[in-house]
């Protein structure tokens, strides 16, 4: 028994999972934004990718990881702007609009990355500190996994709890959802849907961008062409079976990387002989258990994905 | 009535020939960003897609997957359903029809090759219809469950091929499945390169899909399911059952698409996974307007794009990552039509915008 | 056009269905703009540029379908645009005694705290007019609020309108009913094809006057009809039950049966379970218990598909969501129940020449008014799209017809064909159940009115017996 | 840098062509290499080379990608990666003047081999014994571990399984974890994220020395070790070098030079002595090794260091086996 709980190690897989968790949850957290004002955002995966790239590229070039974060964030500010534009201003169909910005996305981090990067093998801008938070850090069990943790994380963890209160607590919030619902109502209360939407299509760029510094700035130090693998679809899956709070989308998140971890230890450190695929598609299995309604139908805000017409 | 024709036009040539243009002005600013000389990589993109030695012949071999691939997602448009899975079903159709066309010994090719398409068609039917079923039985969108299925038929491409005892071929150094036999194989038609008649059957599903669309009742049934679920329901059109029917031709296409791959040029299966078909055929249908004969040019230009990239890259040492910039760039002329309007001041052109997701969301269908 | 509204005063704006009436008012609330005139207000020249600047200047508006957010709540759909709120974020406890006091004020009795979607619509009426006095709407508009309301609702509403007028307010009040414009109005402004033909007021004017202004033309408002002469038994409902999208049950033990040759109508307030009835009986929705009985056959469980086949047929209630694909042609709408079976398809081919014969015959018979049969109905005005409809379902000599708000959004003309239709059908042996929302079109057409209350038929009342007064008290429940 | 160096002193330019497979150049590793071996050649301007490189992205574009060199008249082309040998040796029949080099393939067995195509097989399992016998003395919790690429991909298992031998033969008390990168596509060999979680995971399970192997995704590993401060042993190359950012940590790399090796096979296309057939690079002729221990020189014993040498040479010999069978 306390060979197995020695073999589990409970807390560094409970800390791994939250380490992991966090690109998934902030991007979860931006298509949140997005969705709850009405506008799909598929283009997370994209939007990731940007920052990873921008955040890396500027932090390589100025020496700073936090210059690095910060464009990182800009970055993905602007290319979700674009994502703004053409679906809002230019009715363009938002899942074509998202679609499009995962493929622009790929190619130009692909081919900057070429251009600038790849042949760099000096000593890249570092990774942003481990930072302790004095006292709490020592607590056993929450310390190791809450408070032993670097930039990206601890703005997640905070940021669930800013984004569930602008969400359901604030004037922007409360804009936000009418939007979202029944935009044509929330003009009629003199709310320029136009506006709210872009905003929070733009801060939803802010969140992915962030979700991307973590895997250049944070966890890596460096970039390497689609190196957010996929994690902005899996990030979607996490907001839909969060059923669009920030809190749900935190939950899904841990659920999904912690999967993903527990499976690797069954190879790995117990030696169960499941093939990884299996594994490798709980996050996916278990989103269209979700979108099929299996757990208490996952409802979307009314009108999500429908462009705004004035008039 | 002339007006509308020159409207009609500007839609569906114009536009979409404006947009390729501006597509690769697009991408000659990444190129000019990346340190290279445009009219360069171009020419050399050009002579890569169609004057290099046979390179005509290997346009048409990667247009071959596109046109399949390309329909699959535009006759999903027509129902008004989004069909991201192509990708997805492109792989698990290549492993049904593979393992038949491995496992089949002996028979004549009439019988072989044609047992192996209809495989391959099958099983990308039965993919897509898990994501049309749960469509019409809970109203799951098929967005986010073709999406989700694209990586799960990755890993049960990657189980099956890389697992002793089920896919993988006894006794070789790379995890692929056997090589079909040669009576299963489609027959090169030029000779000398590797263009084969699974092109002319990608061409052949051109006008087969346009007379289903436009000539027969199960078009029609789609067509009004994608316009109007709740007309079609009250005049006694089961949405549920076109949605899967629908899902289904379009992940028999997406099959097809793979299986020929397999049977036409690479003999077998690995478990290798990173083409992004499924991104590129939207952008094909996208480009197309959901027309099948529009498939035709669009399916050719991302061909020649593909086939291009490699010369360009040679010449140039530009990542070919540069053709997704360039696709992606004509995606958004395409899609925004008004932005083409604005630049070539076609105020005119009655370019509406392409709308795909559905104009209502009914009740699940029981 | 020029309309002048002045303080103190109802001033209502009649007119046909798609005479411009909504269309003016989204001017004046800021929601389309003016292609050319202008908008004075208290005498100042104003641009009212979007809802926002309407709202300054203390216009209100009800629109005709609520501007509400339903999974919010009363305080937030009533504050919304307006929090009031403590650096950004909301003050919910204060926005509720706000709300509160207000509808205290004008006697409009709502809980803060209630869901949207869980109010009836009376209810959410009231919070559209508390929301536009919540942002201190000094001039009203109502855009025809008395559609979904029982008459004794009614009556409620016009008491708030007059307390508001009497409190130095103006209240421009949308309708298309005349009886409304002679108890509500101080002054009548009448529309048609989006110009003003008169402005009057309820003393110089009689409903006929009216009538005549607003058509054009002398109007029948009867339908003229013989009496009927029922045969066997056509449709019947036995103890049906079905629930809504909400799994509440819409339909509680319904029975009914109309039978040939009969019209039989059922009145009752929208959202008293007529469109699960329809639906249910049509199989568009299942039935949670009891039995459909066609001609005396079992149909509970055919699909919609073989219930049209054997002599079902049906208006649905809303043209554009149900009725017609608007991106296909007229054509392909008038043969979209039979597409697949011959002449119109051998195989799975269809056959195009038999289509456009039938369509031709069709198009002419119903007279619906079209360049040719490959236009898409998208380009149809609203009166033709119903008549299309119309044809569709007679055109395949059915043996019970449900026409479920058959002239809904259609002008007086066209209502006047679809009624003669329905009616000569109906002597030709056609088993018609009726559902409407507009208590005059049931009236003046059914043999038999049955009235829907909360999912139970409350009566069932020959016609001749029926009068407003009495079926209006049953509509709302008091039986 | 792809401005070919021809200086005056160049009578002809040879032009060597490269095709990855679906990897493409960024994954550190196979590709990555092997075509750094081509820039090394083309930057030694004594041998007047031009190096190019096409990347595939689906399977069917190997034969046409080596397709575009031989229209182009290259005089050399290399293919990386096992999954590009059936088109390699199609090539190679085909165009008899054109000299072709497979790196990681050397599967003739029932082929005969053409005359102009060079194989380059690398023992790896063979530096991978010699880092697990390092690690092996190294430990001081008896528990080491691995962070690999794809199982799929026959080096990387070489590697692994020759660790996990070294290690027990050094040190049998030594436990060994191990974990293969799950196939996912575009992160295969280019997930450091996950890498560096797994040896995350093996820290917890009290391991101290982490190898990684399996490009990007075992730089991951590297990574971990260095921000707990633990040690590492990188792969392929000497990644003190290559990747600086781990230096702190790295004990070593087990080495196949294959950047090394295809500069070599250039170079005997070019000095004329290319000959046809397999290439094996083993530590019999020091193809394959382990990189200098840099700043662990001074912190690893003399009488490790000499251990390590002893085994070194035994493999040389052959006097011992890595027991792993390819
Ligand atoms: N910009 C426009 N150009 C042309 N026609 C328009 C425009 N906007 C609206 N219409 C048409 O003008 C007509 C007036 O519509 P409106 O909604 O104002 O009618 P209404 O009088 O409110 O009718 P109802 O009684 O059905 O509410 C409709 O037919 C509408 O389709
Ligand atoms: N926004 C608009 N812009 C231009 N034309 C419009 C617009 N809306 C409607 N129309 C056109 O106006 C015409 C009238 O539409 P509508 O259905 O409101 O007519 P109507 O006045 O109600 O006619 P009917 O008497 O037949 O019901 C139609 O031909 C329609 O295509
Ligand atoms: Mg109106
Ligand atoms: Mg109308």
């Amino acid at each position: 028994m306390t060979d197995f709980l020695s073999q589990l190690d409970p807390v560094s897989l409970l800390s791994i999972t939250l380490i992991t968790a966090t690109p998934l949850v902030l991007a979860a957290m931006g298509g949140m934004m997005c969705e709850r004002s009405g506008v799909v955002n598929i283009a997370l995966e994209g939007i990731m990718l940007t920052g990873a790239f921008i955040g890396y590229g500027v932090a390589f070039f100025t020496h700073s990881v936090w210059i690095g974060l910060a464009a990182a964030i800009v970055s993905g500010m602007l290319i979700a702007t674009l994502h703004a534009v053409l679906s809002i201003s230019f009715l363009v169909d938002q899942i074509v609009s998202g679609m499009v910005i995962n493929i622009l996305a790929v190619g130009i981090t692909g081919v900057f990355y070429r251009t600038y990067l790849e042949s760099a093998t000096t000593v890249g801008p570092g990774t942003f500190p481990h930072w302790d938070v004095p006292v709490l850090s020592a607590i056993p069990v929450i310390g190791p996994i809450f408070f032993q943790n670097q930039f990206v994380t601890y703005a997640m963890l905070i940021l669930i709890f800013v984004v569930h209160f602008i969400l359901f607590r604030t004037v922007w919030g409360l804009r936000t959802r009418a939007c979202g619902e029944h935009p044509r109502a929330a003009e009629t209360a003199g709310i320029n849907v136009y506006f709210v939407r872009y905003v929070n299509v733009i801060a939803s760029g802010a969140l992915a961008g962030l979700g991307g510094a973590y895997f250049s700035l944070q966890q890596i130090g460096n970039f390497l062409p689609n190196m957010t693998g996929g994690r902005g679809y899996i990030a979607l899956a996490a907001m839909i079976f969060g059923k669009w709070t920030p809190l749900g989308a935190f939950a899904a998140s841990l659920l999904f990387s912690g999967s993903d971890q527990v499976g690797s230890r069954l190879q790995s450190v117990f030696h169960v002989p499941i093939p990884l695929q299996f594994l490798g598609m709980i996050p996916y299995v278990l989103t269209i258990i979700v979108v099929a309604g299996a757990m208490g139908r996952a409802v979307a805000p009314a009108a999500v994905g429908i462009p705004y017409k004035k008039g | 009535m002339a007006a509308a024709w020159r409207g009609r036009v500007v839609t569906t040539v114009l536009v979409p020939l404006v947009s390729v243009v501006c597509g690769f002005l697009v991408g000659a600013i990444a190129i000019v960003a990346a340190g290279a000389d445009p009219l360069v990589a171009y020419g050399a993109l050009f002579a890569g897609a169609f004057t290099n030695h046979n390179a005509l012949a290997e346009t048409l071999v990667s247009t071959t997957p596109y046109l399949g691939l390309g329909l699959a997602v535009a006759l999903g448009f027509r129902a008004g359903l989004f069909n991201i899975g192509a990708e997805g079903q492109f792989y698990i159709g290549s492993l049904a029809g593979t393992f038949v066309a491995y496992s089949i010994h002996g028979l004549p090719p009439v019988l072989e090759v044609p047992l192996g398409l209809i495989a391959g068609m099958a099983g990308g039917a039965l993919w897509a219809s898990i994501a049309g079923g749960l469509k019409a039985r809970f109203g799951a969108h098929e967005v986010i469950t073709t999406i989700m299925l694209n990586y799960v038929s990755f890993l049960v491409a990657s189980y099956l091929v890389d697992t002793k005892g089920l896919m993988l071929a006894p006794d070789v150094s790379t995890p692929r499945t056997p090589d079909v036999d040669p009576s299963a194989v489609l027959p090169v038609i030029l000779a000398g390169s590797r263009l084969h008649v699974g092109f002319i059957l990608a061409l052949l599903a051109v006008p087969v899909v346009w007379f289903l669309i436009e000539r027969t009742t199960i078009g029609f049934r789609l067509r009004a399911v994608g316009f109007s679920q709740g007309a079609a329901r009250a005049a006694g059109i089961s949405v549920g059952r076109t949605i899967v029917l629908t899902m289904a031709l379009s992940g028999a296409l997406a099959g097809f698409a793979g299986i020929v791959e397999v049977l036409g040029v690479n003999y077998h299966m690995t478990d290798t996974v990173a083409a992004g078909y499924g991104f590129d055929a939207i952008a094909v249908a996208l480009l197309a307007r959901s027309n099948p004969w529009g498939v035709l040019p669009a399916a050719f230009l991302f061909g020649a794009l593909h086939n291009g990239a490699g010369f360009m890259q040679l010449e140039t040492q530009i990542s070919s990552d540069l053709i997704s910039i360039v696709q992606a760039s004509v995606i958004i002329f395409v899609a925004a039509p008004v932005i083409v309007g604005w630049l070539f001041r076609l105020r005119r052109a009655p370019a509406e915008t392409v709308h795909i997701t559905q104009r209502e969301v009914d009740a699940p269908v029981t | 056009m020029d309309l002048d509204v002045s303080w103190r005063q109802v001033h209502a704006l009649l007119g046909e269905n798609g005479a411009g009436k909504s269309t003016l008012m989204n001017v004046v609330y800021g929601l389309l703009r003016p292609d050319a005139g202008e908008i004075s207000f208290d005498g100042q020249r104003v641009e009212i540029r979007s809802p926002l600047d309407a709202i300054r200047l203390g216009i209100g508006m009800v629109h005709q379908h609520f501007m509400l957010i339903p999974p919010l709540t009363v305080a937030e759909n009533i504050v919304l645009g307006h929090e009031i709120a403590n650096r950004g974020v909301i003050d919910l406890a204060g926005a509720s005694s706000r709300v509160h006091e207000l509808s205290q004020r004008f006697g409009l009795d709502v809980n803060p705290r209630e869901r949207i979607a869980d109010l009836s619509v009376g209810t959410q009426q009231r919070v559209e007019i508390l929301k536009a006095l919540y942002r201190g709407a000094r001039l009203l508009i109502l855009d025809e609020p008395t559609a979904v309301l029982t008459p004794q609702e009614i009556d409620g509403l016009f008491a708030i309108v007059r307390a508001l007028v009497a409190e130095g307010n103006a209240v421009i009040f949308i309708t298309h009913k005349l009886a409304e414009v002679a108890q509500i109005a101080d002054v009548i402004t009448v529309m048609r094809r989006g110009q003003v033909v008169a402005t009057t007021t309820p003393k110089e004017s009689s409903s006929a006057d009216l009538a005549r202004m607003m058509v054009g033309r002398p109007v029948l408002l009867r339908v003229e009809k013989k009496p009927a002469e029922p045969g066997a038994r056509s449709l019947a409902v036995e103890d049906l039950v079905v629930l809504d999208d909400r799994r509440h049950v819409a339909v509680d033990k319904v029975n009914l049966e109309v039978r040939a040759g009969e019209i039989v109508g059922i009145a009752g307030v929208e959202g008293n379970g007529q469109n699960e009835l329809v639906e249910a009986i049509m199989g568009l929705r299942p039935m949670k218990g009891g039995r459909v009985l066609l001609e005396g056959h079992e149909i509970g469980r055919a699909t919609t598909r073989s219930r049209l086949h054997r002599g079902l047929g049906l208006i649905p209630p809303d043209r554009h969501r149900m009725g017609v694909v608007l991106e296909l042609s007229v054509a392909d709408n008038l043969v979209l129940d039979d597409y697949d079976r011959p002449p119109f398809a051998r195989w799975l081919v269809r056959q195009f020449s038999a289509i456009r014969e039938y369509a031709e015959r069709l198009i002419k018979t119903f007279d619906i008014r079209v360049q040719n049969p490959e236009q898409p109905v998208s380009s149809l005005s609203g009166g033709n799209q119903q008549k299309l409809v119309v044809a569709r379902q007679l055109g395949t000599l059915p043996k019970v017809l449900i026409a479920s708000q058959p002239t809904r959004g259609v002008d007086v003309g066209s209502i006047e064909f679809i009624h003669r239709q329905i009616v000569s059908e109906r002597d030709r042996g056609l088993a018609v159940l009726l559902v409407s929302s507009e208590l005059d079109e049931v009236l003046s057409l059914a043999d038999r009115v049955a009235v829907i209350y909360r999912g139970h038929i409350v009566a069932v009342i020959d016609a001749k017996d029926a009068d407003r007064e009495r079926v209006g008290l049953l509509m709302a429940g008091a039986a | 840098g792809s401005t070919p160096t021809t200086g005056s002193s160049c009578s002809k330019t040879w032009k060597v062509g490269l095709v990855t497979d679906v990897g493409k150049l960024s994954d550190k590793s196979f590709n990555f290499d092997s075509y750094k071996g081509v820039q090394d050649a083309q930057a030694d301007s004594s041998l007047c080379v031009q190096g190019r490189a096409i990347e595939s992205s689906v399977e069917s574009d190997y034969p046409k990608n080596i397709g575009q060199f031989v229209d182009q008249k290259y005089d050399m082309i290399v293919t990386v990666g096992f999954k590009l040998g059936d088109a390699t040796i199609k090539a190679a029949k085909a165009n008899p003047n054109i000299k072709f080099v497979m790196v990681d393939y050397g599967d003739f067995t029932d082929n005969p081999t053409p005359s102009n195509l060079v194989g380059l097989l690398f023992k790896e399992d063979q530096p991978g014994f010699l880092a697990g016998a390092l690690a092996g003395l190294l430990t001081k919790s008896n528990v080491i571990g691995a962070v690999a690429g794809l199982q799929t991909v026959p080096p990387v298992v070489h590697y692994v399984q020759g660790y996990e031998n070294g290690a027990k033969y050094t040190n049998p008390k030594v436990k060994v974890l191990k974990i293969y990168q799950p196939e996912s596509g575009a992160k295969d060999f280019n997930d450091p994220d996950w890498g560096k979680q797994q040896a995350t995971t093996f820290f917890g399970q009290g391991a101290d020395i982490i190898f990684g192997v399996g490009g990007n995704t075992g730089n991951g590993g590297l990574l971990a070790a260095k921000e707990k401060g633990k040690m590492c042993i990188g792969v392929d190359v000497d990644q003190y070098v290559s990747y600086p950012d781990v230096d702190s940590c790295l004990i070593t790399s087990a080495e196949k030079h294959l950047d090394k090796a295809v500069k070599t096979a250039i170079t005997t296309m070019v000095q004329g002595s290319f000959k046809s057939g397999l290439l094996t690079f083993e530590m019999a002729n020091d193809g394959v090794g382990l990189a200098p221990y840099h700043d662990f020189d001074s912190k690893i014993s003399a009488d490790v260091k000499a251990k390590i040498a002893d085994v070194q040479a035994k493999l040389k010999a052959g006097s011992i086996t890595t027991g792993v069978t390819s």
